[in-house]
């Protein structure tokens, strides 16, 4: 597909948008595509980036650099062809009416998230936090879009000091854990002790994880993540998972 | 244009089929792919009972290549029976079953359930031998040349197919053995054992430590294999290794191979077996050649 | 900080040298490289008489590779003392001569010849012995093991080195066989045997049909074999194979090496060697890191 | 260096002019690049091509797309990086004063000895062939720049019908062979047959060779020709070979 645009937001995110071909599949939210350059064998492999924002003509999506296949994505151009595969895997489920849907997002794993807040407008409860102020990524386009955003740093720099999982922890003690359901994205540090808590309070969540990819389609097996009732595949039976399997 | 090439009993309506462990069970690729035009479907390698496979991460990237571990993990014969194969069955093309074990007897066991159910059976013999302490079967001639003829005793329907290891000590020798032996094909390569660190957290990159690597890097040592192989051997080899496109299909060919299979490509174009045997026609109009098989080891040296 | 580290009798200033074949005498990169930085300087391999080497094409590149058969072109052991040598004497560095015999009468009056004027001799044991009908030492444990006997004899005052070859049957294994002769060191590893067909006019790429395959994708392989090794043997390896970056050579580190050997890297950015060193020094002190010594074979696995 | 420029010039020519900083040295008519992307191993080594045209600020390639690298090197645009190691080889050497200089130019081979023309302004003869007149490059850029210019086209679609060497042997007719120096650079089925002729008539001549290269700076002997004194390195005794040593 083509670059239509590709804009830096801090030193090191960026947001890539490609051109959708007309009966291009739309993706739902948690979602994610493989993207790679069209050209040449280094790198080899498409790189899983959730779907963030699309609309009938594009889809953009939002990328921090942390290796060399990010590095080269965010030296794409307008004009250039990147490939992309998807959209693959599993979405975010609705939430039930009943329930208060809450979104933790952890750093870049606002990428998966930020999509739900489209679908149902100024619902959520969006817990967003990150390292820095600078690094808590638009933040004001988000805040409209949802009934409360709460911001978290680990440096205090902007909201609560301390990470979202802290920060959740001081939520719940508010909150009836029955009367809510988690969607929650972030590091593997992070989805870790979520996990716990969400455990202990038995709370109704979706867990987006992230595995090495390679074929994005179930085939290759090397997205493999150890659950309940033995391997599951990331690219097919995830990303996003019921904690229910974890 | 005469594209189909025979490989024992097995003919196919053209050379290219998919590396093991690359293409699944088929059903994977198949919103992308049309079964019925491959010259055949080799499928994830099957065991007698369902794997695991390794703990992740299993799978990391390399210069042109990739290492994985994925440990073969599998649904096992009973499902593949069940399941796979008659979706499997539902296209026109033949069907290898790539089959692995942790004796000589699981290997039999297995080779005489599918035995005239599939159109050919690969043996990945890359397995440790459980009964002599794990020792690989591809690293041991000895070992290799039992396994190979019991199982060839076994089979009587289907075309039995080795998959040799590039790790072997002497890749052309266990070809000739395969020969011998009566086996009607030979399959090469198998992903080249190595390793990546990560130099911050001073761990390896994949937690069963050693990978086995894949894609374009390896193509030029495959090419070689197959070369060397085919100046000693007169069964027909599978080749394998890097494959990317057409032009990578006829180097194997001319190096000696009759049929190619793709493996790692399909990652990155997951349409890429059809656009391989387009290109081969393409070659073979622009060079005017009328069969394929004239051009098997057709390397002019 | 300290980057020095010991190969036998040689002391390095810091773990880098430069793969044999790949940097000329030294003097062919000076204008890029303040040779007195390197921790070693390792020369093409030389031969008791000059070479002419094999006719072109000689090198063909391959993904994330390139395939060379140069044929050991050299200007032989008398040029080496009366013209390279003398130059390369001009710096502060350390001085690995590779070198290579049709006999081992030929290595071992090459060795006796330079012996006490290097600091290190380095044996490519890749060639063919011509008294056993053009079979490589490197292809058979006792034709190897007789060689570096007879050097080893021979050698007095300098370091005696032995490159192993990728393409040997057990490399572990002849890595032992060095220690047990009393080698001091090994280096690996050289070149994998590897082929290209230009599918056009159906003929190789190389005039010698098969090549050496180096570069970044065989990276993953020397990994493995330098880790593979370094829990076989208690003597140093120097690491070669695919080191583009520090990043490289600190994975070879980590999975055992004592030093490292920059080889086709440098055809891709002439001061590749200088900025490893800088990278390796950037990486330990990030790491809070004070001896480099402390890092071989440091993989926590 | 950064590309300045990327022009297309015919479906399977373009030029690319790169930066050059203040101090870079300047090549000599016959020099060489070896030039590659900045980032990734694959393509892995620099592919070589002649200085084609340069000043203070920045220097040209006249590129012909052949394979892979050459195709890569066409879709760099302006803005975007190249590595470029050089001037290397040995260029063509000054014509003694009293003789005439001839050109001689086959295909792309013409990127070689066209800055010829910019040094010793309208004192050549030159000889240029081509498959096609579609193939004959820049010909109203050469024709001021010497004193004869003269076009062959295997097919005759324009000038001279026939190929440079038959063309040359046309021109020997009219013209001793004492009072003329040749330089030459074409494909190699060129290069040999006019070799044949060149020593029939004992000409001063001057032949650029290809041959594939790793290094260019003579450490890799990857480069090698067989040569009447031994085989010699292409990036090191040549491009330009005096052709008493062929
Ligand atoms: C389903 C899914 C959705 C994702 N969505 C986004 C997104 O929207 N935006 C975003 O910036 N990132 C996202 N990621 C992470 C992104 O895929 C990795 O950052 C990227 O693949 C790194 O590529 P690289 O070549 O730059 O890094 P490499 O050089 O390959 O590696 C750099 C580091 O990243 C780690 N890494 C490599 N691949 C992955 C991977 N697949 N998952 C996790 N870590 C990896 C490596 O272990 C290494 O530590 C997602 C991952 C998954 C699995
Ligand atoms: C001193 C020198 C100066 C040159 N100047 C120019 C120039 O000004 N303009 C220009 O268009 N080309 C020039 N060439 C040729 C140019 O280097 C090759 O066309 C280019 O390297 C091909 O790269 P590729 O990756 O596109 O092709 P590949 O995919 O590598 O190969 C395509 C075809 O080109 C052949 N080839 C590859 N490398 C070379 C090489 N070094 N020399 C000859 N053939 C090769 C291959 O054998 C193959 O048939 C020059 C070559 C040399 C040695
Ligand atoms: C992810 C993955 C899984 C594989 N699984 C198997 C397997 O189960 N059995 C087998 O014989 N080979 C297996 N292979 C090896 C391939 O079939 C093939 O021999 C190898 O990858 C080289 O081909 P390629 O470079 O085209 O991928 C696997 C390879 C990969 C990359
Ligand atoms: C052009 C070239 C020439 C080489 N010549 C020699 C040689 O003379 N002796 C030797 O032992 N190894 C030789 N080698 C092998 C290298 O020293 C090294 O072992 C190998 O290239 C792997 O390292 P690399 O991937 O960093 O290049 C040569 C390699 C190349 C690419
Ligand atoms: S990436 Fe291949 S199975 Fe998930
Ligand atoms: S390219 Fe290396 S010697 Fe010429």
């Amino acid at each position: 597909m083509e670059v239509i645009d590709n804009r830096e937001i801090t030193d090191n995110v960026f947001i890539l948008r490609l051109e959708l071909t007309e009966n291009a599949l739309k993706p739902e939210p948690g979602q994610f595509y493989l993207l790679r350059p069209d050209s040449g064998y280094d790198p080899l492999l498409g790189r899983p980036f959730s779907a963030f924002r699309w609309n009938n003509d594009w889809i953009e999506f939002l990328i921090r650099k942390t290796g060399r296949g990010t590095a080269l994505l965010s030296t794409f151009r307008p004009g250039d062809h990147i490939r992309i595969l998807g959209p693959l895997g599993r979405s975010f489920p609705p939430h039930s009416p009943h329930k208060t849907p809450v979104v933790l997002a952890g750093g870049i794993g606002m990428a998966s998230v930020y999509s739900l807040t489209l679908k149902h407008k100024a619902e959520h409860i969006f817990i967003y936090g990150a390292k820095s102020a600078t690094e808590l990524l638009l933040t004001e386009d988000i805040r409209p879009r949802v009934r409360e955003l709460y911001l978290c740093t680990d440096d205090g720099s902007m909201g609560f000091q301390g990470n979202v999982v802290e920060f959740f922890t001081e939520f719940l003690k508010k909150t009836s854990s029955h009367s809510i359901v988690v969607y929650a994205c972030g590091p593997e540090k992070m989805t870790k002790s979520l996990m716990e808590i969400l455990k202990k309070y038995n709370i109704e969540s979706y867990l987006s994880l992230e595995e090495r990819m390679a074929c994005g389609l179930g085939a290759c097996m090397g997205c493999a993540k150890d659950t309940k009732t033995g391997m599951k595949r990331v690219c097919m039976e995830g990303p996003v998972f019921n904690i229910e399997e974890l | 244009m005469n594209l189909e090439v025979k490989i024992g009993k097995m003919t196919m309506k053209n050379p290219v089929t998919t590396a093991s462990g690359t293409f699944g069970y088929g059903s994977e690729y198949a919103e992308f792919v049309d079964l019925n035009l491959l010259g055949a479907v080799t499928v994830k390698g099957i065991s007698l009972e369902p794997r695991e496979g390794n703990p992740p991460p299993r799978i990391y990237e390399t210069p042109c290549g990739m290492l994985n571990s994925i440990g073969l993990q599998n649904v096992g014969l009973k499902n593949f029976l069940d399941e796979k194969l008659p979706y499997l069955k539902g296209f026109d093309t033949r069907i290898i079953v790539n089959i692995l074990g942790n004796t000589i007897d699981e290997y039999c066991e297995l080779s005489s359930a599918l035995d005239g159910k599939v159109d050919a059976i690969e043996l990945n013999v890359s397995c440790p031998n459980v009964k002599k302490g794990g020792v690989l079967f591809s690293n041991n001639n000895d070992m290799l040349r039992t396994l190979i003829k019991e199982v060839r005793t076994t089979v009587k329907t289907s075309t039995v197919i080795v998959k040799l290891s590039p790790a072997s000590a002497d890749i052309v020798m266990q070809a000739r053995i395969c020969e011998e032996v009566g086996i009607d094909a030979v399959s090469m390569i198998n992903t080249i054992p190595a390793m990546a660190i990560d130099i911050h957290s001073r761990r390896p990159r994949l937690s069963n430590i050693i990978g086995g690597l894949s894609g374009p890097a390896i193509r030029p040592i495959g090419v070689r294999m197959v070369w060397e192989t085919h100046r000693a051997i007169n069964i027909p080899i599978i080749a394998m290794g890097g494959i990317m496109t057409a032009e990578d299909a006829m180097e194997y060919i001319l190096a000696g191979a009759t049929a190619v299979a793709i493996g790692t490509a399909n990652f990155v174009k997951p349409t890429v077996t059809l656009d391989i045997i387009e290109g081969m026609k393409k070659y073979m109009l622009i060079h005017g050649i009328d069969d394929i098989n004239s051009l098997i080891g057709g390397l002019i040296c």
